[in-house]
């Protein structure tokens, strides 16, 4: 045969509840109430955590901070499919995975201010620092689920990117090395259409990043990254065939960055309002709010009461944030290595005699 | 203290480095069509420092290029660019994400010339702002000068403040030769200085005096040149003159002026931001031993970064070489 | 609609001359004799070449040598397919794409004993240096391209790496700048099933490094790189399309590596003889031959009138190889930079002087 | 020569560096499962140098995985495995190939621990054959050390004879922090040597004095020993009797034996193979001038690779320091 065809190709996209609040019931997964709640509770706190964030940043009392305004869903979806013992590889703006897996918010808020305490939580020793090397991370995420295969643990990494990482090597390097080795590993990429001022169309040609996944051999789809029910789903999905070792997947949550790249950027210089409020139209947490009062299951009451315990908590945890002993200097010096070297030790006596005085 | 040519009626404008980087790229894009931009959010932003604010507008995106977000791609295609007959000015967002490109710079823009006998090179610029003290975030204040200045066939250009912000990048685009220019974050808008309104260069491998002295010589380059200033001004005062030496480029350097003035004060530190061991510092000081032993009245100092990651905003500053710091080298070289 | 298929497409191999030397006449590329003679005579040369090399290694009078064998057909057809303003971007095993685009055979082998003085010919200023670093060169070829759109110039690059350099980050990286800028490059990947001791299936799980091609939105083929048909007709089009401004391409050539990957290696460690013999069956030469003798075009005479002149062509190659004047030390320092630094001059003075001594 | 661990009755085997570090290998992976091996051609092929041979035979593919062709891959693959537990080595096929690893090696290998405030580390092992002298085509002779000890976090390890090479991989792989481990392929069969069949390790920053001498110091590492111990034996002829110091690691480095030796003979000369400029050479002379600077008796030499790319090899000879080159440099100390 001359002129075989050898590949056949086909991406789907996903999606289940609508902007409007209604969903496809065909699609819907099997989720009780308290799920419900406890994602849009998830939800809202998310994003009082950024505004709030943003909030303290322009009163100099945080560092730069990324907000992921518009994620929520995205990020939401993705946690609740989580299970304790699966490991979370966060690029830099998952704030709400991690506010979701219960990360005390005055502890992810204590990395923003500058201060490697906030780095990593003794008590969830398998969710990784934040990556601020663009797309490098991804390995991470291959290697644990390299790891977690190897020694056949049911347990799955996630390990998460943007739409501009997507370009990097390492993105390709990290989703060929998984699928080679059958890494318990599920990569979700929040294309929220910019990396920094550049659109996603400059990124790349195609037009969806889960169609990338035909390069390597591993499941890839898109899903609405607004809608949480689609992202819980394709996720969860993906999770149960990496932790049982049936491979990994790549899962595209389309979605959008509603607020600026960080508190450094200012994103109207390259985008326009109407771009901005046509997204503000497809809002994550509007949509499951006019689903779950459409159920019943929500009023204003509950919206209001929600509102004011979270701002309380938030509250709470920025005291807890900012009543923190300072860091020491010196600390610099400590964790370079197991033991300190005769420079380190040198270095760090001459900085606290420097202090000292 | 700029020494710059002597043209008849210079006129001049008052700009801050960023402003003096960017006023370099437009008036030698302006020269030379063949000069293009590429790099991540230099079109439409402008760069996330503004360094190539507006140029989209007046050259389009033929000559400016947003590229998608891999810097080995950047520097990659620079390099198929270069060959064809551009001179490509790449921008990497922060020296900590150069580490991408390495493998494009180290196995071949630093070798083209060499590896083809001569017979290709690569006129290309990578330009990067570098060092701490902003508070950015985690891997945004690396100083690597050094992995580049072991490395044959790259030069290396740091500059200390508008004037040769201007004349340096201009030299890096018009040279034959790939060059690595280090931007210094930390002064990118801490002062203006007047800066010729005409293009015009300054000339690799010469460093400036910035301040002459007798007793002592603070070498310094980057935003380092202001902290050595600085301990100048205190050393002053309790009566020590001290020469303040800005290399201005790392690769070529100027060995005589750096000898020279070793030689003539017998007391040096060095400052720089680095990491001190393996640091650029070591170099100058093992140089200085070699043509200056006699004449050493004291061990050449280094004031660097100390051997640690970067420190998180919240520490940075006790990182970062102060002139307290150097004050106390200085008295140290002094007290011998 | 909820489940939506955002993407279909599909992956072709193409195969035009058999093994018995047959042909698909419907998709057989216009060629007159001349050129079929041309190609079989470019073939053989490389073969020959390669046999001489590998002698002249084990004579201590080569260096390392990458033999190109079984894969003459691959590179006489992209040879074949490129005009002079093209530019050539090898890899390192590309001695057969230079040796058919006229560079003299004893130019190349002087690179391979060791002297860079062999590393580009002044008269093909658009043929690069043998790039040893697997993959990176990709992005050279794409920049050329960049530069062939930037300006308009109605030619193009093409960019040669392995199957196993599709592994590299810079893969990606070239393929994606290529598309996003409709970088005129053709890109063809040898996939000779081995990269060392490393199999085809354990660089990826995927089947074909055509199909690669769906992640970056350009067309991808297979074609069968033992037929120099196949070969030739797709890098011709896709050359054509890249030319005229229409876009890069992908193209793989679906071929073996019938020797050591070097000298300095030995296959037996990790192939087996079936694997190898199974791939000789498939020979690119032997194919062509048998085409052209069925075709009348062909006979024992001219065949043995062809090697009697290659061998003595070769012969006398080797002899302007070996006879030329030695490289001078000094060399070293002068192609650093356009002018030559004080340390430089230190230390070209010094070595010059130890020489003198 | 071995100062080896003194058991009762050791059991030694003759084995060259390249053996050495395949029973390092061996032994490790022996004793401690979460021990594995990744890289290009290190299964069946048992390495391009054979250092892994018969190893995935032994411990099988779960355990000696040959990678697709990507050094980023298999170093950032080797952070996540590192991170659940296991202690990967890493075999870079050569340390010109180990480029598109930097991002990962400097971005995150090195500072894992520094930026989870010690909360998380990478104990593995970076191997790569680096230095010239083979005839290797181009890109097979690079030495980088110079990067990975500006790079805080690192270790690096450059193991001189068989001796060093099973004792300091062993300790590499049993180290809580990554070690860039550089092996000298220009020996790594030039011979061999008694080695004990146990495990043992020798200890990092402990340098060793290859051989004891009055009158000038010798300091090398690697495959530079050995062009020491060449120098030093030309000039006993000479009736000078020069100490040989093999550093053995770099990253911690033996400051007082460095340091000492260079008081006690108050002449030095440094060997490695990198360029000069912004060589390790540059850390040693400057740290010697440092703590030394009133003993020493001439300026500190340093014979290096030339600033240039590494050459083919029909000039390649040229490059690579001598011991005449050394002995040269050693009579400059004496004659100063
Ligand atoms: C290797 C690297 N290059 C550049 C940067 C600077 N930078 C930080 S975030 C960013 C854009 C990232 O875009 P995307 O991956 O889409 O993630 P998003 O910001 O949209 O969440 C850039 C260019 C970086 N951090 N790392
Ligand atoms: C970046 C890099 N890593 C490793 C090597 C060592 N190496 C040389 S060729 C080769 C295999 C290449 O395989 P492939 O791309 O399939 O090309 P082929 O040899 O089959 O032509 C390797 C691993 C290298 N040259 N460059
Ligand atoms: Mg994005
Ligand atoms: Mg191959």
């Amino acid at each position: 045969m001359p002129r075989t065809t050898i590949y056949e190709a086909q991406t789907i996209r996903l999606q289940i509840l609508m902007p409007d609040g209604s969903v496809d019931r065909s699609l819907m997964p099997t989720v009780d109430d308290g799920q419900i709640l406890a994602l849009y509770r998830g939800m809202a706190t998310m994003r009082a955590v950024d505004e709030k964030a943003l909030k303290l940043q322009r009163q100099g009392r945080m560092g730069t901070w990324a907000p992921l305004r518009g994620q929520e869903a995205a990020q939401a979806g993705v946690a609740h499919a989580l299970e304790p013992e699966d490991w979370i590889v966060p690029a830099f703006r998952e704030m709400g995975v991690l506010i979701m897996r219960g990360v005390p918010i005055h502890h992810i808020m204590t990395y923003w201010v500058g201060d490697s305490r906030g780095a990593v939580h003794p008590d969830f020793p398998r969710i990784l620092p934040t990556a601020v090397p663009v797309g490098s991370q991804l390995l991470h995420g291959a290697g644990i689920g390299m790891a977690m295969e190897l020694r056949d643990e049911p347990h799955a990494a996630v390990a998460f990117a943007g739409d501009g990482a997507s370009s990097e090597g390492d993105f390709h390097e990290a989703l060929n090395f998984a699928a080679v080795f059958k890494a318990r590993t599920v990569f979700v990429i929040q294309n929220n259409q910019w990396a920094i001022s550049v659109p996603f169309s400059k990124q790349t040609v195609v037009s969806s990043i889960a169609q990338k996944a035909h390069a390597y051999g591993l499941p890839g789809i898109q899903v609405d990254g607004n809608d949480v029910f689609a992202v819980y789903v394709a996720v969860k999905e993906a999770l149960e065939q990496a932790r049982a070792g049936r491979g990994p997947s790549l899962i595209e949550a389309f979605t959008y960055r509603m607020g600026d790249h960080t508190t450094a950027d200012d994103a109207s210089r390259y985008r326009t309002k109407e771009e901005v409020e046509s997204w503000e139209a497809k809002s994550p947490i509007a949509r499951l709010r006019l689903f779950m009062t459409a159920q019943g299951l929500w009023d204003q009451a509950q919206e209001e009461n929600l509102r004011t315990e979270v701002e309380g908590l938030i509250e709470e945890e920025v005291r807890l944030m900012e009543s923190r002993a300072p860091l020491e200097p010196g600390s610099m010096f400590q964790h370079m290595y197991a033991d300190l070297p005769w420079n380190l030790k040198e270095q760090m006596e001459s900085l606290q005699a420097e202090v000292a005085s | 203290m700029s020494a710059h040519a002597t043209t008849t009626t210079p006129q001049v404008e008052k700009l801050t480095i960023a402003q003096a980087v960017k006023a370099a790229l437009r008036q030698e894009m302006q020269r030379d069509e063949r000069v293009i931009i590429l790099g991540e959010d230099v079109g439409k932003d402008g760069g996330v420092f503004r360094a190539t604010e507006g140029l989209l507008d007046e050259f389009g995106e033929r000559r400016v290029m947003d590229t998608p977000l891999a810097e080995s791609g950047i520097v990659g295609t620079s390099v198929g660019l270069a060959l064809a007959g551009f001179r490509p000015v790449v921008e990497i967002q922060f020296t900590g994400f150069v580490y991408p490109a390495l493998n494009q710079l180290l196995a071949h823009v630093a070798r083209f010339r060499h590896r083809t006998f001569g017979r290709m090179h690569l006129p290309m610029v990578v330009r990067m702002p570098y060092g701490g003290g902003i508070h950015a975030p985690e891997h945004h204040s690396e100083s690597y000068e050094s992995i580049f200045l072991n490395t044959p066939g790259l030069k290396v250009a740091v500059p200390s403040n508008p004037y040769d912000a201007k004349g340096l990048l201009a030299a890096a685009i018009r040279d034959e030769d790939p060059v690595i220019f280090m931007e210094p974050k930390l002064i990118y808008r801490a002062f203006r200085q007047d800066v010729p309104a005409e293009p015009y260069t300054v000339e690799f491998g010469t460093a400036r005096v910035a301040k002459e002295g007798a007793n002592l010589t603070l070498i310094a380059y980057g935003a380092m040149v202001r902290v050595a200033m600085d301990a100048a001004e205190v050393l002053q005062k309790d009566g020590v003159s001290a020469e303040v030496l800005d290399l201005r480029t790392l690769n070529p350097l100027d060995k005589d002026a750096v000898i020279g003035s070793a030689r003539k004060t017998g007391r040096v530190v060095i400052v720089h931001e680095a990491p001190r061991t393996a640091g650029f510092g070591a170099e100058l000081s093992a140089l200085i031993m070699e043509h200056a032993l006699l004449e050493l009245l004291a061990p050449v100092q280094r004031v660097a970064g100390f051997d640690v990651t970067f420190p998180l905003p919240k520490i940075e500053g006790h990182y970062m070489p102060s002139a307290a710091r150097v004050v106390r080298a200085a008295r140290a070289a002094l007290e011998f």
